[in-house]
């Protein structure tokens, strides 16, 4: 190490010899346990979910397949919006885009499923480029304008009648397949998709780690610093938003294989909320905590349901559960923006570690800090 | 041609609307000017302000000049408690943050409201019934009030900004806030304020967009108004006088011609607002008058 | 009248504060003067309610005041001119005047605040001649008077004065200080922060100086004002360092 | 990472202790002599469609209940499992795959809504079950038809009697159109658009609104219209957009005939249009005017009215179309399994309800046949005028 | 400066020249006329009393803000309106007067960012771990730990830049700038909030810097640190310069001592 020759003071008794660091497999070693943990709990899941499901009401591996593609879009949303600190609210229309692609092409131009899905990554990607000026934006500006690029989106879906069929939307989609194989049993699109999903999970991971992650951080926590360190801001956000719009519309196509029925409602503003919603709840800059997030909103109101199940008898206003779902999660969202602004993930491993530091009470008049 | 002829009309209907988002858009400037935030509640306190009109006027019976000031002060002490509750706590936050609560507080208000208000519309009565006929156009004597209601709150704004000791301390919070906790104003009391003020607003634009109420409005009329605000220049509280009419004009006036000229569907009509919106944050995020404030780094 | 017991306050992490000891006497002009960096606006602004205290206690006319709000203190008679004039420049100059005396209730005391109003008017003309003005139209002196201006509306008995000559041509500061100099003169207690310490002290009675978060020195302003020393705490001198290298805190 | 890691055990910890409780909570149900018959429901409880889906919901559970306490079928109770799908075809086809695998229900109801019936329609046929659904879109028929069955007038029939009575009653030529921009209406326009020829009528404008705007912006797009000189109003909607449209006409002294869809046939319509609505025609199920052009003591009027008594009672309301659609489906089913047999296989009782013959409902007479899934005819459908905010008979 | 001379090509040994910089806001002119050059190796202070223009002026040289009139020279080239990326790619590293750290980052992350325009694996590259990222990876920890070493960081790699003592964050920020690998450092008042002790320790690193062939410019408030370190000093005041000379000469020089002490009244 050239450090410390010629000056004038060498405090810490630095040795000129390679200085004790951790190697660094060992960090390697633990973030993979974590996905290689995560794969073997998904690769085992329907042995004990699939006896479960009935007992419990809650038809896990059916759900889990939504959770994964959700999860899907929800890590590519907190790419750009937990780790690079851009808002988007119009996610939900790449996922549109993607599932509209792949449906189109699969059914009227009858490519193949497998040719579908990255066609549909491919046009997401595309209206990413195209949309990626809203990024000169901030803050609320960007939130209202992605809110906007959603609402237009929305609007051509279902306008374009020629092209997408409009209201009617398109049916009879083919089941995800690959090459020579449909997967037509729950179980096998259960494993599909989340073998896809774990597959964008390690590579995200790996991501924010990386050099790339670091630009995306630091441009996040200060836009002048980072651009003054060399990280050029603008061209990072662009790639990050385009990024997020692939993995929008790699999951989209995912949904529309396993919905088998698009039609433009689906992908209402509504949707890129409870999206926003995944990736807050779950906790921003945080990959698991997006999967936490899409299985939490997706499972709770099956949980819900099943409530009148477990118990007998359960007032009506239970039974109801979707009519207030939304007090439900807008409390939810709330109080977790209040107590936990980094989301329920990181906000439990916090209090499991009894570090008060972001639960510092905010109704407090005086913070001396 | 149809089209020119049609103009009176299509402009009297882009006033009208335009004048509800002028409300709502004045809404969202307050508080922005005040908490630097923007409330994506803002088009849910419209919802209370129609609901809880008509319940209290068609479902209890109340005589209007009693149900409506009723509906207005709910509506701010709904607005006073989200402050209280929600952005107070929050003060100290970053714009994420702000943005995903406030949306939170949107998804819950309106989730609320269908519990409240389950069906797809409500009746709000309207203040006086019947239409008034113009050379080219018809309006609604309701039209009339929305008008005169508009430019009397614009006026009441501005008398209260300019000229009542409250106002001018809430205007010096935005010029300078931290001047104006140096001359003793709490300046987390004005935040207060300003969500009473907006919420009292909104509530206002809600129960004269009769006479039809319901709980899905919120985003509609908050996409609106937030587009409003943007056009005539975010946190300027007039600008959204040039916001809202600009804004209801080409709403009406497009889709007119698209129909009438080209034949186009109208369906494409939900997205003039939100392509307006996208230009003008694109191309002039000033606002068109170029007066509003540029959000710093 | 204000006395500062070992005070310590933090910018965010840095400790801007270090134990600092401050006397303002009822009636007499202080001054603190030191380079920039020192400390000298974040002691005022830890009097008036603005940064958070950490250690220490602030005492005003014998009641603590250590980390009560903003408004608070200023209606306990402490009015704050701050550092870069601060007025609201989108606003007319009538109402940032009368913005000053917001904590005043106007029915109680109206007749006072326009008196007060006019007193102001008396001792700044030029801000009579521009009350319609936007405040941000007005040339950074006219900007210092009016600030000064809109803390005397609070009717306060302990004004805090920062930097008021910053950017300012000399001739100009010159004229603020007479102001200044006026008031006292009328029975006001000034806490003056000041970097140009030829005037600061020119006007005042009593004088602390600074240092990184420290009091160094104190003394009647005339003596103050002969010393050798405050030249070097400025420009700083080998000799001053090495006095205090000994003691550096660990962090 | 550690934290992390205890999170996710706790996690675990839990769902394994959950599942533990409920399977204890399960094994009280099996005490009924015979084995219950399992029908799966998904209706749009809430979202867009709410006030189709609750009414149906009570129709259903009302049914049920009546049919239980009579003894079942056979002695076999009959169990409705009902799930929501918030009016998404996302979670419709969630909640119909859900089903099938957890319940093997012998037949499924649903949906309220096109969309979310069509993506049920697809599991429906991949897992080979009967479907009765309630939503009237004309497009659900497209394609494979074996195992759907429908009870409303579709928006065919609702077309065909509105054209008609345009064309017959009215005598006039050119139409204006005016659609939702959802699902119910542009399904509407589909079929207006198609079928006006065949009656000797022009659609001079189709003018598409969103049902959020307000009177205004409903002025505008009747404004549009207006341009294009048209003898007649068509409205294809549902609530709160026809009533915004017909206020507006009526106070712009626009004195047009306005015909609306059966989107209309509710009382929520009267309410919000107040005097407007006065002189609206509609086409919808007899059902709802059934005291006005029934015989008493006819099997309809008898069959109506019993259903219409059992309802007010059980839920203090008034029956609606909704709630009739919900009573048909069930009716068709529980009668089929009747023909067919408690241990029908599904391709029976398929068959059983495909040779429904004569069934009175609350729609109309249900006939099916391969080829006619709907069952009903444009002869089922009245149009109705109101009068006085009150349902009439229009003239014919 | 004359202007005849900032206007020629650049001297030999020159390393940041500027020639006739003006900035103004609304209608305050925060800079004005400003040319000067510093040479390689040399360490430059640039000082004044508050609002004098000099956070401005880094503002200017490192591309955050452009100027209204005038031309900035830098390793031989024109860079006058260069995004401030592309100017720190060229080798001028800054730090900020508010620490400026990405504070939810570990102290070796901090570090690794600044190497971002000295790497080059991209978003597929990173994301699959191909063997050049993993590569890039294990030098870019290297180097950073090597940078670490000279501020003195080594040991707190893994913490969060956040939860370091001021001092330390303030050394972090150096090191971040440092890996750029600069060719010409400038540094906004890097002895702020340091007490005197760390103020001493970041002189000698100062010096290390400067005998590692980096040129330093620093604007500081600590005259002890400036006038013991600088090779020259640059006084601001108004947004001009004042006076230039070393620290004795600037010392003494009555402009600048009216400039800070102010003009004797009567």
């Amino acid at each position: 190490m050239i450090a410390s020759n010629g000056g004038s003071g060498k405090k810490r008794g630095g040795s000129y010899g390679s200085p004790p660091r951790r190697p660094d497999w060992m960090g390697m070693l633990r973030r993979n346990a974590l996905l290689l943990g995560f794969t073997v709990f998904i690769m085992v899941m329907p042995a004990w979910a699939v006896p479960l499901s009935k007992p419990l009401s809650i038809p896990i591996i059916l759900t889990m397949r939504l959770v994964g593609v959700y999860a899907i879009v929800a890590v590519g949303l907190n790419l750009l919006m937990g780790y690079a600190g851009q808002v988007s609210l119009g996610q939900g229309a790449f996922f549109g885009i993607g599932a509209y692609t792949s449906a189109l092409l699969t059914t009227k131009v009858g490519f193949p499923v497998w040719l579908g899905i990255p066609c549909a990554i491919l046009v997401a990607m595309l209206f990413g480029v195209l949309l990626a000026p809203v990024l000169r934006l901030k803050g609320h500006y960007l939130a209202m304008a992605t809110l906007a690029m959603g609402i237009v989106v929305f609007v051509f879906l279902r306008e374009m009648t020629w092209l997408t069929g409009g209201n009617d939307g398109v049916r009879n989609i083919p089941h995800l397949s690959v090459p020579f194989l449909e997967i037509t049993s729950t179980r096998g699109e259960f494993y599909y998709v989340w073998i896809v999903a774990i597959i964008v999970l390690a590579l995200c991971s790996r991501l924010v780690d990386s050099r790339v992650g670091r630009a995306m951080r630091a441009l996040h926590q200060s836009e002048v610093a980072a651009e003054a360190m060399g990280v050029p801001v603008s061209a990072v956000k662009k790639r990050v938003f385009i990024l997020s719009a692939a993995l929008g519309g790699l999951a989209g196509g995912l949904f529309a294989h396993l919905q088998r029925f698009i039609d433009p409602n689906q992908f209402s503003i509504l949707l890129s909320i409870s999206l926003v919603t995944m990736v807050v709840i779950g906790g921003m800059e945080s990959v698991w905590g997006s999967v936490f997030g899409a299985g939490l909103i997706t499972f709770l109101p099956k949980l819900v349901e099943a409530l009148p199940r477990w118990l007998g008898e359960v007032p009506d206003w239970l039974e109801r559960y979707s009519n207030y779902e939304g007090m439900i999660l807008g409390v939810i969202i709330m109080l977790t923006m209040v107590f936990m602004p980094s989301g329920i993930t990181k906000g439990m491993v916090d209090l499991v570690r009894w570090r008060r530091s972001s639960f510092v009470n905010p109704f407090r008049r005086k913070a001396v800090d | 041609m149809d089209f020119l002829g049609n103009c009176p009309q299509y402009i009297a209907n882009g006033l009208a609307n335009g004048c509800i988002y002028i409300l709502v858009a004045m809404g969202f400037n307050i508080v922005f000017n005040s908490t630097g935030i923007i409330n994506f509640a803002q088009g849910e306190f419209c919802m209370f302000g129609g609901l809880l009109a008509y319940t209290l006027a068609a479902s209890l019976g109340l005589p209007l000049p009693l149900a409506i000031p009723l509906a207005l002060a709910s509506t701010a002490i709904i607005g006073a408690a989200m402050e209280r509750l929600l952005v107070y706590p929050l003060r100290r936050a970053g714009a994420l943050v702000a943005i995903i609560a406030t949306i939170g507080a949107s998804i819950f208000f309106k989730s609320l409201g269908r519990v409240l208000w389950p069906k797809e519309a409500y009746k709000v009565p309207e203040f006086t019934a019947g239409n008034i006929s113009l050379p080219g156009a018809t309006v609604s004597r309701q039209f009339l009030w929305v008008f005169g209601l508009t430019i009397l709150s614009v006026t009441a704004v501005y008398l209260f900004f300019n000229h009542t000791k409250a106002g001018k301390a809430m205007r010096a919070c935005s010029v300078n806030r931290f001047a104006a906790s140096l001359v003793g104003i709490n300046v987390m009391r004005m935040s207060l304020y300003s969500f009473v003020l907006a919420a009292a607003l909104g509530g206002l634009a809600g129960l004269i967009n009769a006479p039809y109420a319901s709980y899905s409005m919120g985003l509609f009329l908050g996409v609106k108004g937030f587009t409003s605000a943007v056009v005539g220049g975010l946190g300027n509280t007039f600008g959204a006088v040039t916001g809202g009419i600009v804004l209801g004009l080409l709403e009406e006036l497009i889709p007119g011609f698209l129909t009438v000229v080209l034949g186009v569907s109208t369906g494409y009509k939900d997205a003039v607002a939100a392509i307006l919106l996208i230009a003008v944050l694109l191309l002039r995020p000033q606002g068109i008058l170029g007066r509003g404030v540029v959000e710093k780094v | 009248m204000l006395e500062v017991k070992g005070l310590s306050a933090f910018y965010g992490n840095i400790e801007a504060l270090r134990a600092v000891d401050l006397w303002a006497r009822a009636g007499r002009i202080t001054t603190i003067i030191g380079a920039n960096g020192a400390g000298k606006t974040t002691l005022l602004r830890a009097i008036s309610g603005l940064v958070p205290v950490r250690y220490g206690e602030v005492r005003y006319v014998g009641q603590n005041i250590t980390n009560l709000e903003p408004h608070r203190i200023v209606k306990m008679g402490i009015s704050h001119v701050p550092e870069g004039r601060q007025v609201f420049s989108s606003m007319r100059v009538e109402d940032n005047l009368l913005l000053g005396a917001y904590l005043r209730s106007r029915r109680r005391s109206g007749g006072e605040i326009k008196k007060d109003l006019q007193m102001v008017y008396d001792v700044f003309p030029v801000l009579e001649e521009r009350k319609d003005q936007m405040a941000g139209t007005l040339s950074g002196g006219e900007q210092q008077m009016l600030a000064i201006g809109r803390a005397l509306m609070s009717k306060p008995r302990l004004l805090l004065l920062d930097e008021p000559s910053m950017g300012l041509a000399p001739l100009v500061i010159r004229d603020i200080f007479a102001c200044l100099k006026r008031l006292h003169d009328e029975g006001l207690t000034l806490l003056l922060v000041e970097q140009d310490a030829q005037i600061a002290l020119s006007v005042s009675d009593y004088g602390y100086v600074m240092r990184a978060g420290k009091m160094r020195m104190e003394g009647e302003a005339r003596e103050l004002l002969g010393r050798e020393e405050i030249k070097s705490l400025y420009l700083g001198e080998e000799a001053v360092e090495g006095e205090e290298g000994g003691h550096g805190d660990k962090i | 990472m550690s934290g992390k890691k205890i999170v996710v055990a706790v996690l675990l910890a839990g769902v394994l202790l959950a599942s533990m409780l409920a399977q204890m909570g399960c094994g009280q149900k099996e005490s009924g002599s015979k084995e219950p018959i399992k029908i799966g429901v998904v209706l749009s409880e809430s979202g867009a469609n709410e006030p189709l889906g609750k009414p149906e919901r009570n129709a259903i559970k009302l049914f049920v209940k009546r049919l239980n306490e009579a003894g079942g079928i056979d002695g076999h109770e009959v169990e409705v499992i009902i799930k929501d799908d918030q009016s998404d075809a996302n979670k419709a086809k969630q909640a119909m795959v859900e089903l099938l695998e957890q319940d093997n229900p012998v037949a499924v109801i649903g949906s309220s809504g096109t969309g979310t019936t069509i993506a049920m329609k697809q599991e429906a046929e991949k897992a080979g079950i009967p479907q009765v659904c309630m939503a009237a879109g004309a497009n659900i028929m497209d394609g494979d038809i074996t195992w759907i069955f429908r009870t409303p007038p579709t928006a065919t029939e609702a077309g065909r009697k509105a054209l008609s009575y345009i064309a017959e009653v009215l005598k006039v030529k050119r139409v204006a159109l005016l659609y939702d921009t959802n699902p119910f209406g542009s399904d509407g326009k589909a079929v207006v658009e198609r079928e006006a020829p065949e009656y000797g009528l022009e659609v001079v404008v189709s003018e598409g609104y969103q049902t959020e705007e307000s009177e205004e912006g409903m002025d505008t797009h009747l404004t549009n219209a207006m341009t294009a000189n048209p003898e007649v109003v068509l409205v294809w909607g549902t609530n709160p957009g026809p009533a915004k449209i017909v206020k507006r006409m009526r106070d712009k002294g626009i004195k047009l005939p306005y015909v609306g869809s059966h989107g209309i046939a509710n009382q929520a319509f009267i309410e919000l249009a107040g005097e407007a609505a006065n002189g609206v025609v509609f086409p919808a199920g007899k059902m709802l005017i059934y005291q006005k052009i029934m015989e008493p003591g006819s099997e309809e009027y008898e069959f109506i009215k019993d259903f219409a008594d059992a309802y007010f009672e059980e839920y203090g309301e008034n029956i609606n179309t909704f709630a009739g659609h919900g009573w048909d489906a069930i009716l068709i089913i529980t009668e089929a399994l009747k023909r067919a047999g408690v241990g029908a296989t599904p391709e029976e009782l398929r068959d059983a309800i495909e040779s429904t013959k004569g069934l009175v409902g609350t729609a109309g007479v249900f006939n099916y046949s391969p080829t006619d899934h709907n069952g009903l005819t444009p002869d089922d459908l009245t149009m109705v005028e109101i009068v006085n905010g009150k349902w009439e008979p229009a003239k014919e | 400066m004359p202007a005849e001379e900032a206007m020629s090509p650049l001297h030999e040994g020159v390393a940041l020249q500027t020639s006739g910089l003006y900035k103004a806001f609304g209608g305050l002119t925060a800079v004005k006329n400003i040319s000067f050059a510093v040479y390689e190796g040399e360490i430059r202070a640039i000082i004044g009393p508050n609002g004098a223009g000099k956070t401005t002026l880094y503002d200017l040289l490192t591309g955050i803000y452009k100027p209204d009139a005038g031309r900035i020279f830098f390793a031989g080239k024109d860079i006058t309106g260069l995004p401030s990326h592309r100017i720190t790619a060229m080798g001028m590293a800054r730090t900020f007067q508010t620490v400026r750290l990405f504070p939810h980052m570990s102290v070796m992350e901090n570090v690794m960012v600044a190497m971002h325009h000295r790497t080059h694996c991209g978003f597929l590259s990173c994301a699959l771990a191909l063997p050049p990222s993993r590569r890039e990876e294990a030098w870019m920890r290297e180097e950073a730990h090597r940078f670490l070493h000279i501020v003195g960081l080594e040991m707190q790699g893994e913490s969060l830049a956040g939860n370091l003592p001021f001092g330390q964050q303030r050394l972090l920020e150096l090191a971040r700038a440092l890996a750029t690998q600069p060719k010409v450092l400038l540094l906004d008042e890097p002895a702020a909030g340091l007490n005197a002790y760390e103020t001493r320790e970041l002189g000698d690193i100062i010096y290390r810097l400067r005998d590692m062939g980096i040129t330093v410019i620093l604007v500081e408030h600590d005259m002890g640190l400036v006038m013991r370190i600088s090779e020259k000093v640059m006084v601001l005041d108004y947004g001009e310069i004042i006076s230039e000379g070393t620290p004795e000469e600037v010392r003494s020089d009555p402009r600048v001592i009216e400039a800070y002490l102010g003009s004797v009244v009567d």
